[in-house]
């Protein structure tokens, strides 16, 4: 093998009391893919983030393309051939797509910007990634998946000799991610070095070359992807071997709980009907932006505007508000936990909660005793890992943070648990666990939605899929005919075959 | 911390002396940076100077009552031996004023009265009727005896500027010698320039064959001037009313502004402080009748009412508005 | 890129796509003349409506008071609309930056008084001579604003809301209360503000030049271009390497120098220096970003919409006495007019949600995109 | 800034109040022999009592995210209604009512306007600035409204006991119900989560808009109360009564340690704000500065509280750094 682009030796970094990174070093080669693997907080996005110059490491060498280097700003990086697509792309809404790829480095004549070239320049780097995106609209008009793809453009755009992809395809569908796939060998093909991450096993045996493992910010082992089996990987980055990932919890399944019908909304999703019964895990699978996340805010009555019936166990309802979803038996888990999820900053207590208050208080005065008892049941259910009820929750880690939610709408007593994206971008350890949980729901006969856009997922823990494609219902499959390849076309909108769209009524 | 280092810092810088040996007379005005206060303050220190007084002048930073009750309780705390204030709302300050009264305060208005019952004597600059006739009889006579005029008067609220409008309209309507003239409209300046500028532009504007504008707020006639120069209309518009002779200089020298009339503040301030004295070593009452001894003013004599009234307004034109104008300068420097 | 553009990284996909970009509408527009229009007219949407709001207004103006679309009152007009358009150049930068100045009034009290009573000791200067030291004053003022809220994160509002009261203050200590009026003003001084040199007022040029060289600034400048950018999206910005304090820094500055030039013209025009002068303008320049489509939240905002946002206020402001509206009655009308720009510009300031149902065109998969065409 | 939703915990912020108020006292009692007399001290509350009637709801407006510049217009608005009230001859009840009202109405329209435009509070705010003064003045002109009956001078002007003005005792009653309604009641705790985070919040199954409206509605509530007691002890009403109080408030309000983000402050923390403040600018006017210099002092200190520890922070970080490089 030649000689590495990147080499990096004990590089650490530490957060207040975290020690993230301790002593941790990696080799990076042109034309091959690295994959960092590790558990939620291993120390990844923190790596990546020191090599993008994003954070500054306590200590340790950086070496790229045979000089020491130390990046002290982003720019630094960009500016030796570094470019990284970050975990969560964050970009700017009110800006172009043109503009977001340039931004910071647009093209420029004597002193002034030459828009022109800004955009014919994006346009071509667009037709290379074969995304047929228009250069001027502006990025709130994109969806995740086109985002992501943006901020690749933008990788590109810096000519960088080294990629660094952390968790790509976490919120991507199985389409795009084959499309992801198809990029990647592409800058191989041109010589790039690159660092990919990934909680999925599948993606990193498909492309990768080499791997790292990385667990509780240490280097645990590294090789040739060729000569390790997945369970190998999985023992090194948890330290122990895990069973079964995906447990299909035993319950036995009752009389309808839930009903929806001909629900539609103006813009977000058409004519979507579907039922729940008792016991039941149903699965709503779908590309990202097909709408399942839309369908199930207006179920939870946050999308005003939305029309169609609801019913409850027999009764109908009207709701309109999250208030009005919680008093008919409806939790909803929503699937950007750290914006709509939990109140970072509250106490793991005053998250529990927040949902209760009232029910829990003193005619309207607080009540510490109950909220700690409340904490007490629905914490120990979730298995929640914390100092105490007191802990912000801004502390604990991504699974947890999970958990607090969960447990926060357990806390409502609901008839109805709609999970989104539960397990998005949480490792197979945590993973694991909420599936537990999800296990333990239906057994105590309540009924679970479970939105993903992980295959392996809906067709390992559910009983029924429901598939949705542009905001439509395209396909039903009872779990006797689960077929990855039919859902899969259904979810990308090739075979549309009427005989498999039915309420899903049973 | 920090704050506090700050404070100690500036407070150095701005608070006054506090003699306790001598008594302390306070001259609270309507609000602090107007020109008229800033004259009544020079001829008060000459007066407090010659009786061996301490002078403290304050007054609001915005002319509103809440700013000078405040002022009046503060006061109070420093015992002060008199309050001299000249009142912008007749009956918010009774309570306060009274307050003063009874922990033995001397109270003596001037320029703007308040309630009788919250002072002892009152010293007028002028009665309104005077205040009035002043840029009345100027104007009279650059409108050659008859035309229309149009007002600028200050903000909307000051009830003395309108007490003066509605004076002027009743001479127009009632008084031959003035029926030659017509008020066609009363625009309100605010005591902002750019607000008046604009009012009065907007009369020489609705009005082609408009003669005169009487301003009585010292920035309305300033503005005015500055307008009828900015639009070349010097000699077709003229501008009078009441403003003070170091603001008003170029203006009557670039003919904008032939002349002008005002009260002498400076013998008002001087005046008050005289008066107070008088009251306080008892040598007067403020009873109708009494005479008082002020200094380079003479004996003043006080009206029913407990008022004492200064007399008729001064006129400035080319002739005599420089001079004065450095007079004012070099005092107030 | 390394590499030469007729190899592209996915021969399969790029024809695909080529071929989709031709075809889908939405990324017509690139080519597509109808297309750019489409862009143009829904970007430029509210500026357009606040244009014929405007216009329609003057119409109502003129008719119920034709003396006000006299030359004299038109030239008045633009002479106060020039110094709430150089006040809001300033204050658009800071809004676009999450950002707000509310000492600009105080600033331009300050510098006004500081050149008055400069005038007073060299009354000789030429008046670009006192335009340059306005600038250098305010631009200094707005620095101490800059660099603090940059350098120690204090929030904005209440950063100019302490200097907004320690400016005014110092033009109080400054001047010890007094004013400085015309005769004590020199007329080189004066000159320049008050003149007419091309035909309409030196102010409103003044007001157009510094629009002109914002407008360049925010859209044509690297620096311009990370101004929308760290407001739109903060974290994003320092990612992307753009360096957040200097854009602050340089917001604050802009504003103070504007600020203090306009309190030099102001000073000039008026011929009087005062403690109160311009105070309470403050809000009156906010309401005018507002009506302009300035968002308070950051990174949206353009320059003409700003300035008509500020031909809108002024012309309120100027048409009132001419409308012999009750004097008593003017504040109630221009409160219940912003509040009736505000609620008109509400539904632009709602930001379009992407529209599942309808999002054709650009669908990253553009193969499968196709054939899920044919197969349905 | 006091931690994020705390309860009546005493954060660092409060301490440092503490700390200026303590050096204020100090300072003034050095500066006039005159501070430190309780009658001078108690009297004096009448300079803030009524303004720190609406650092109390806008307090809790601000924590929500949140904020009302309009706040001194309700006051002058109230204020005339309660004039053209008397003139009708209305008894002091009438008059205690039509100031309520007036305040709760202007509340709830601004309230309305902003949930339902969608639009940033300040800038609604803003417009019903102009909005309320105006038709304020549109109604007082340039008159001023004087005939209050007698009894309703109480408010403003009675002592309870001779030693206690009324007014600072409804202060003080106030302050408690609003420490208690927001740091030991479900509505507190509420307002603090929709400040921290209102999309959650609103996940949550808090109805936000409702809250919403409501602090606003509380909000002009006070100012009217603050116009009942100002007109009381005033006795008479003008156009520009209150004029410049919004961001008096405000600035109490911030300088008390509420974060302009929302999510964070307390009452205990305004409450030290208001008197730090009150007690400043009386001392100072002992010594008579203009009020328009101590706004100096005002704004200094407001600049400095929060300047002052994170400078600390600043040098702190920049110091590290420099170890780094050697
Ligand atoms: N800015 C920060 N401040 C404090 N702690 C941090 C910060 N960023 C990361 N950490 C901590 O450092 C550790 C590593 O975080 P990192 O994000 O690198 O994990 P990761 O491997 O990327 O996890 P995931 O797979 O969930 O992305 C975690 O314990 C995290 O809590
Ligand atoms: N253009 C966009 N602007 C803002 N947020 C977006 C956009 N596209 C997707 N998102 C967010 O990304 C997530 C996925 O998109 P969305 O929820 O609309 O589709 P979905 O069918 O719910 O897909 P999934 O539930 O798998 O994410 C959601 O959190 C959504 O809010
Ligand atoms: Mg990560
Ligand atoms: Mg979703």
């Amino acid at each position: 093998m030649s000689e590495p682009l990147l080499e990096v030796r004990n590089l650490s970094k530490r957060f207040g009391g975290v020690q993230a990174l301790s002593s941790v070093g990696i080799k990076a080669y042109r034309g091959r893919v690295l994959g960092l693997i590790g558990e939620n907080g291993a120390g990844k996005s923190t790596l990546v983030k020191s090599l993008t110059g994003n954070y500054q490491p306590d200590a340790g060498t950086i070496s790229f393309a045979g000089a020491d280097v130390r990046f002290d700003r982003p720019q630094d990086a960009a500016d030796v051939g570094i470019a990284a697509i970050q975990q969560e792309p964050s970009m700017f809404e009110d800006l172009t797509v043109a503009e977001n790829i340039f931004v910071g480095n647009q093209p420029r004549g004597r002193r002034l910007i030459n828009w022109r070239e800004m955009r014919a320049k994006a346009r071509d780097l667009l037709v290379e990634i074969g995304v047929s995106l228009d250069p001027d609209s502006p990025l709130r008009e994109l969806s995740v998946a086109e985002r992501h793809l943006v901020s690749l453009a933008k990788a590109l755009s810096s000519d960088a000799s080294m990629i660094i992809f952390d968790e790509p395809t976490a919120s991507l569908s199985q389409a795009e991610i084959q499309h992801l796939y198809g990029i990647i060998e592409g800058l191989k093909a041109a010589e790039r070095a690159i660092v990919f991450i990934s909680h999925k096993f599948d993606e990193i045996f498909r492309i990768c070359d080499d791997y790292a493992v990385l667990r509780d910010g240490e280097m645990v082992q590294d090789g040739l992807i060729a000569d390790v089996t997945e369970d190998d990987l999985i023992r090194q980055m948890v330290g122990r071997t895990l069973n079964d990932i995906y447990p299909k919890a035993a319950a036995e399944i009752g009389e309808t709980v839930l009903e929806v019908e001909g629900f539609s909304h103006p813009t977000e999703f058409a004519d979507v009907s579907f039922s729940v019964r008792r016991g039941e895990i149903l699965g709503f699978y779908g590309l990202v932006g097909s709408g399942r996340t839309e369908t199930m805010e207006a179920v939870f009555g946050l999308k005003p505007g939305s029309s169609g019936e609801i019913r409850i166990e027999g009764r109908s309802w009207q709701i309109n508000s999250a208030q009005k979803a919680m008093e008919a038996g409806i939790a909803y888990v929503p699937e950007d936990r750290q914006r709509h999820g939990a109140i970072l900053p509250f106490s793991i207590r005053k998250n529990m909660s927040l949902p209760v208050l009232g029910t829990i208080a003193r005619a309207i005065f607080l009540n510490q005793r109950a909220e700690d008892a409340l904490c007490d049941e629905f914490g120990q259910r979730v298995q929640i890992k914390a100092s105490g009820w007191s802990q912000p929750v801004e502390e604990l880690s991504g699974g947890n943070q999970q958990k607090v939610v969960i447990g926060k709408w357990l806390a409502t007593q609901p008839k109805i648990v709609i999970l989104d994206e539960p397990t998005k971008g949480v490792d197979v350890g945590s993973k694991s666990a909420v599936h537990q949980n999800v296990g333990d729901l239906v057994a105590k006969g309540l009924s679970v939605i479970i939105v993903s856009s992980e295959l392996e997922e809906v067709l390992g823990i559910c009983d029924r899929i429901i598939v949705m494609h542009k905001g439509r219902m395209s396909a039903a499959f009872e779990r006797k005919d689960f077929s990855s390849e039919a859902i899969v076309a259904a979810a990308t909108g090739y075979a549309i075959a009427a005989d498999h769209v039915d309420g899903g009524a049973g | 911390a920090a704050g506090v280092a700050a404070l100690v810092g500036l407070s150095a810088l701005t608070s006054h002396g506090l003699a306790q040996d001598k008594p302390r007379y306070a001259m609270l005005v309507r609000v602090l940076g107007n020109t008229a206060f800033e004259l009544a303050r020079v001829g008060a220190q000459q007066a407090a100077d010659e009786l061996g007084v301490e002078l403290i002048y304050t007054g609001p930073t915005e002319n509103s009552a809440e700013g000078q009750v405040a002022l009046i309780d503060s006061l109070i705390a420093q015992r002060v031996n008199a309050i001299m204030l000249s009142a912008n709302d007749a009956t918010a300050l009774t309570p306060s004023l009274q307050k003063a009264a009874r922990r033995g305060i001397a109270v003596v208005t001037w320029d703007q009265d308040t309630e009788a019952t919250a002072r002892k004597l009152h010293i007028a600059s002028a009665t309104n009727a005077l205040i009035t006739l002043g840029p009345a009889k100027i104007a009279l006579d650059l409108a050659g005896g008859e035309g229309k005029i149009g007002v600028i008067s200050g903000p909307a609220n000051s009830t003395t500027q309108n007490e003066w409008v509605d004076e002027l309209i009743r001479l127009t309507k009632e008084e031959d010698a003035f029926k030659g003239l017509e008020v066609v409209e009363v625009a309100y300046g605010d005591e902002r320039s750019d607000k008046a500028y604009n009012e009065a532009l907007g009369l020489v504007n609705k009005y082609p064959d408009l003669k005169v504008i009487v301003a009585y707020s010292s920035i309305g006639i300033a503005a005015a001037s500055q307008m009828v120069r900015d639009q070349n209309l010097i000699g077709k518009v003229q501008v009078t009313g009441l403003g003070f002779p170091n603001e008003m200089v170029d203006h009557v020298t670039s003919g904008a502004t032939p002349a002008f009339a005002i009260w002498n503040m400076i013998d008002v301030g001087y005046t008050t402080v005289y008066a107070t004295k008088a009251l306080i070593d008892e040598t007067v009452t403020g009873a109708s009748g009494d005479m008082i001894a002020a200094g380079r003013m003479g004996e003043i004599a006080v009206g029913d009412n407990n008022t004492a009234v200064m007399g008729e307004l001064f006129v400035y034109n080319k002739d005599n508005v420089a001079e004065a104008a450095d007079l004012i300068t070099s005092l107030s420097k | 890129m390394r590499r030469r553009p007729d190899t592209p990284l996915l021969p399969i996909m790029s024809t695909a796509g080529r071929a989709e970009m031709q075809t889908t509408g939405h990324s017509a527009s690139i080519n597509a003349p109808e297309g750019v229009n489409r862009r143009l007219v829904q970007n430029q949407r509210r500026e357009i409506i606040l244009f014929a709001l405007i216009a329609l207004m003057i119409v109502l103006i003129g008719l119920r008071a034709p003396q006000y679309l006299a030359l004299t009152s038109v030239d008045n007009l633009l002479t106060n609309a020039g110094f709430l358009v150089i006040l809001v150049l300033g204050q658009l930068p800071v809004l676009l930056t999450r950002g707000i100045d509310l000492s600009q009034a105080a600033v331009l009290a300050f510098c006004g008084m500081l050149l008055a009573m400069l005038s007073q000791v060299m009354p000789g200067l030429p008046a670009v001579a006192y335009i340059l030291l306005a600038l250098v004053a305010g631009g200094a003022l707005g620095a101490i604003n800059g660099v603090i809220i940059a350098f120690l994160k204090i929030p904005p509002i209440i950063m100019t809301l302490g200097t907004m009261s320690v400016y005014r203050g110092l033009v109080y200590i400054l001047s010890d209360g007094a004013w400085v009026s015309s005769h004590e003003l020199s007329d080189r001084f004066k000159g320049f503000p008050g003149g007419q040199d091309f035909l309409l007022p030196n102010i409103f040029w003044v007001a157009a030049i510094c629009a002109f060289l914002v407008w360049i600034g925010l859209s044509y400048t690297r620096a311009g271009r990370n101004i929308y950018a760290v407001g739109g999206n903060p974290i994003a910005a320092r990612y992307a390497g753009i360096a957040q304090r200097r854009c602050e820094v340089l917001v604050y500055v802009l504003s103070g120098a504007l600020a203090g030039l306009c309190g030099y013209l102001w000073t000039a025009r008026f011929a009087i220096a005062y403690t109160q002068a311009a105070e309470g303008r403050e809000f009156a320049i906010i309401a005018a970003c507002v009506i302009g489509g300035v968002s308070i939240a950051g990174g949206r905002g353009s320059v003409v919409g700003a300035i008509l946002g500020a031909f809108f206020i002024a012309i309120v402001e100027t048409a009132l006495p001419f409308l012999r509206v009750n004097p008593f009655l003017q504040l109630a009308i221009i409160g219940s007019v912003i509040l009736f720009a505000v609620a008109a510009n509400a539904r632009a300031e709602r930001r379009p949600g992407r529209q599942i149902l309808r999002r054709g065109g650009n669908e990253p998969m553009a193969g499968g995109q196709k054939q899920a065409e044919r197969a349905s | 800034m006091s931690g994020r939703g705390t309860g009546l915990r005493i954060g660092s912020w409060e301490i440092g109040l503490v700390g200026l108020l303590i050096g204020v006292v100090i300072l003034n009692s050095s500066l006039s022999p005159y501070f430190l007399d309780y009658y001078n001290l108690i009297d004096s509350t009448f300079t803030f009592s009524e303004k720190a009637l609406i650092v109390l709801p806008m307090a809790l407006l601000i924590i929500a995210r949140d904020i009302d510049v309009s706040v001194a217009s309700i006051v002058a608005l109230a204020a005339v209604l309660m004039g053209v009230a008397a003139d009708m001859g209305a008894a002091t009840p009438v008059l205690v009512g039509v100031g309520l009202l007036t305040g709760l109405v202007a509340g709830l329209v601004n309230g309305a306007i902003v949930t339902t435009l969608g639009v940033h509070s300040i800038v609604v705010t803003i417009g019903t600035l102009s909005l309320y003064r105006g038709i304020a003045v549109a109604i007082v002109g340039d008159g001023a409204y004087t005939s209050f009956p007698a009894s309703f001078a109480v408010f403003g002007r009675h002592y309870v006991g001779d030693v206690v003005p009324l007014e600072f005792v409804i202060y003080a009653v106030a302050t408690i119900l609003f420490a208690v309604l927001l740091h030991a009641t479900i509505f507190g705790r509420r307002i603090y989560a929709i400040g921290t985070n209102p999309e959650a919040a609103q996940y949550s199954g808090i109805a936000i808009s409702k809250y919403r409206i409501a602090l606003f509605a509380l909000t002009g509530l006070m100012a009217g109360l603050a116009a009942v007691l100002l007109t009381s002890r005033l006795g008479s009403v003008r156009l520009n009564i209150a004029t410049g109080w919004e961001l008096q408030v405000i600035t109490m309000v911030v300088l008390g340690g509420v974060g302009i983000a929302g999510g964070t402050g307390t009452i205990l923390g305004v409450t030290l704000s208001v008197f730090l403040i009150g007690f400043l600018t009386f001392g100072l006017s002992l010594i008579n500065v203009p009020g328009i210099v101590m706004n100096i002092y005002v704004g200094l200190m407001l600049i400095a509280a929060i300047a002052v520890p994170n400078a600390g922070k600043f040098l702190a970080a920049y110091f590290d750094s420099k170890r780094k490089e050697s």
